[in-house]
């Protein structure tokens, strides 16, 4: 789990017009600069944002992600709900902060 | 004493962008409220607005993320986000170099912020500029507190934050006027989002403006989120004006659970008299 | 009480890319001063090394610049300076994010870290271990101080931060041992380049090695400008060093002011006992 | 006077080998994305060292660059001497903090 490269990748990506067009063309080869496990790089692959979701990536950079990849807000706030029903509680991060 | 005003508002993206969703009697109270306080911001003459936000992702990242930065720049920029997203229009914000410097010496001999001589502001300063200052003729010192990137900022430390840039505000010749924006209980980008508990949210007003400082900051980060959602953690810009008041009590001039703007719409001002 | 070491050494990259132009006696002395260093480390059979460096824009730039920054990540890469000009091969060195998460939040109970899940360390963390754990085999917490860019780190948060790493030390199981790398005396690529002061070096390590914190906290940055250049500024390092062992006093164990390699070269060892 | 985007320029042209190779080839297009006076791109553009150390560039920006033009050592510290002698004092950054 390498929450921090997830969310460094898609900072980037939502912020460069040329890697997005690089991601599009060849995610595999854009996220060989990032350091992210085989799973990682099916959710991206897959725009898994259920999945994105549940391993804590940010609300506020996931948006935007989703936004680029052409979901409505509306799916994409489902495909959390339905990441959680499939994937479990999310797993690190902001949303997992729940020690009390 | 140079420090002339204080208080908080609301800086949700949907305040202004998803304006239409919201009937125009509701939409124009808050906004009526916006520009109360930038008249009680401008009847004081400050020569300068310090903007305690929130940011989300616009200049900090984990790579380099600070508990506290201010701005030192002569000019910022933004919105940082699409102009067509936000419908606000990017544009250069006047700042003040050289006052950003002295109050950051001072604020730093006791608290530890990183400085920053470049800022792409984002709608935590945006959205309150667009409303509290429309002609943007008064500078700007940015600041920020970090409230999105765990470990978070210690509530504590966001008083204290306050209460450093109270002292330096006193310590300059200039006139000064310190806001602080940030939602209460909301839960933005999430698949609760739209959710507003009111009952907390009122709650923690009663506290700010009673300048109940033990009461703020006895939140735990896992009972903030639990009721208030992980939006719930930019109280920490509160807190700071609650410490920039020192104690002294403030005013709720409004506050309205607006849904459609995800937020549950705030004004506030303390009574620095 | 996990705490289980704290000292201080140089760190100036002409002690490992320009050892040729010093007699190979006072070389070997030095190295044989970094290398009792490391087992003294070793010896306390330590978890984890943090190591408070003073990078040179490696990490950290006027558009972001931390107070104080610590890394919190499973590696970290170094030197980010060309191999072939440092003369230390690239490599990963182990982190432990866990760990670094638990200091650090302790740490700012009391003093505002930036934290830093990504870190590239430069010649300030990566020639003391070059020296201190050649096999790499302990993993590091790596912190940094500004000590470059003005406004700088005031010297008593320098000292407090110390203090804080001290407390969140004797909070966690594990057994920790900090030191901190910097110059004292030295104009590092300017005019001066080379120039030493060796008799304010040793004034400053005699305060030091007394663990007389007044006498450390009343340099001004323009009197430590004036007698030890820029690079004097580095004593911030040291001075965090001293907070950690909290008063008590320490020893050092070598002091050589080499003018080839560009700085007063220091071991110095707290006695924590 | 805008020291930051001069150290800014150096900064990102001594670690990206690709703004090095645009930089040499059209030094003015790089410039443009960095708000600098005329003064300031005239002493990047001339390899000022000199002056660029008055302006009050960091020793540990400006040693790098200084390396990138292949000026040998002897001469960057000459460069900086001359520079003073030329055009008086440090004006900024931490060479000039001298206020007692
Ligand atoms: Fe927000
Ligand atoms: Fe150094």
């Amino acid at each position: 789990m390498s929450l921090y490269y997830v969310q460094k990748l898609l900072y980037n990506l939502n912020r460069e017009p040329a890697m997005q067009r690089d991601f599009k063309a060849d995610p595999m080869r854009v996220m060989a600069d990032y350091d992210l496990t085989a799973e990682e790089k099916k959710a991206l692959t897959d725009a898994d944002i259920g999945l994105l979701y549940v391993f804590g990536v940010n609300g506020q950079l996931l948006m935007h992600f989703a936004a680029l990849l052409g979901i409505a807000w509306d799916d994409y706030l489902e495909a959390m709900r339905e990441g959680v029903r499939r994937h479990g509680p999310v797993r690190a991060g902001i949303y997992a902060l729940v020690e009390e | 004493m140079a420090l002339v005003f204080a208080g908080i508002c609301s800086h949700a993206p949907g305040i202004v962008n998803r304006a239409e969703r919201v009937e125009a009697s509701r939409r124009e109270a808050l906004y009526d409220a916006y520009g109360r306080m930038g008249r009680a911001i401008r009847d004081k003459s400050p020569d300068v607005l310090v903007v305690i936000g929130a940011e989300h992702f616009g200049n900090f990242f984990m790579n380099n993320m600070p508990a506290f930065a201010m701005g030192m720049a002569d000019y910022y920029e933004g919105p940082i986000e699409d102009e067509g997203w936000l419908k606000i229009k990017r544009r250069r914000v006047a700042g003040n170099r050289d006052l950003s410097e002295r109050l950051i010496a001072r604020v730093m001999d006791e608290v530890d912020v990183a400085y920053c001589e470049e800022w792409k502001l984002d709608h935590a300063i945006m959205v309150p500029l667009h409303f509290l200052t429309p002609d943007y003729r008064l500078p700007i010192v940015p600041a920020n507190i970090n409230c999105q990137g765990p470990p978070l900022t210690p509530l504590h430390r966001a008083y204290r934050f306050g209460e450093a840039l109270r002292r330096a505000a006193e310590a300059v010749p200039e006139r000064i006027a310190i806001i602080g924006t940030g939602g209460i209980s909301h839960w933005p980008a999430t698949p609760n989002s739209g959710k507003i508990n009111e009952a907390w949210d009122r709650d923690f007003l009663a506290r700010w403006a009673g300048g109940d400082k033990a009461a703020m900051l006895s939140y735990s980060d896992a009972a903030t989120y639990r009721d208030a959602g992980q939006g719930g953690f930019e109280i920490r810009t509160f807190i700071a004006i609650a410490g920039v008041a020192a104690e002294r009590k403030g005013e709720i001039w409004h506050y309205d659970a607006i849904s459609p703007f995800a937020v549950g719409c705030t004004i506030g001002v303390m009574n620095l008299a």
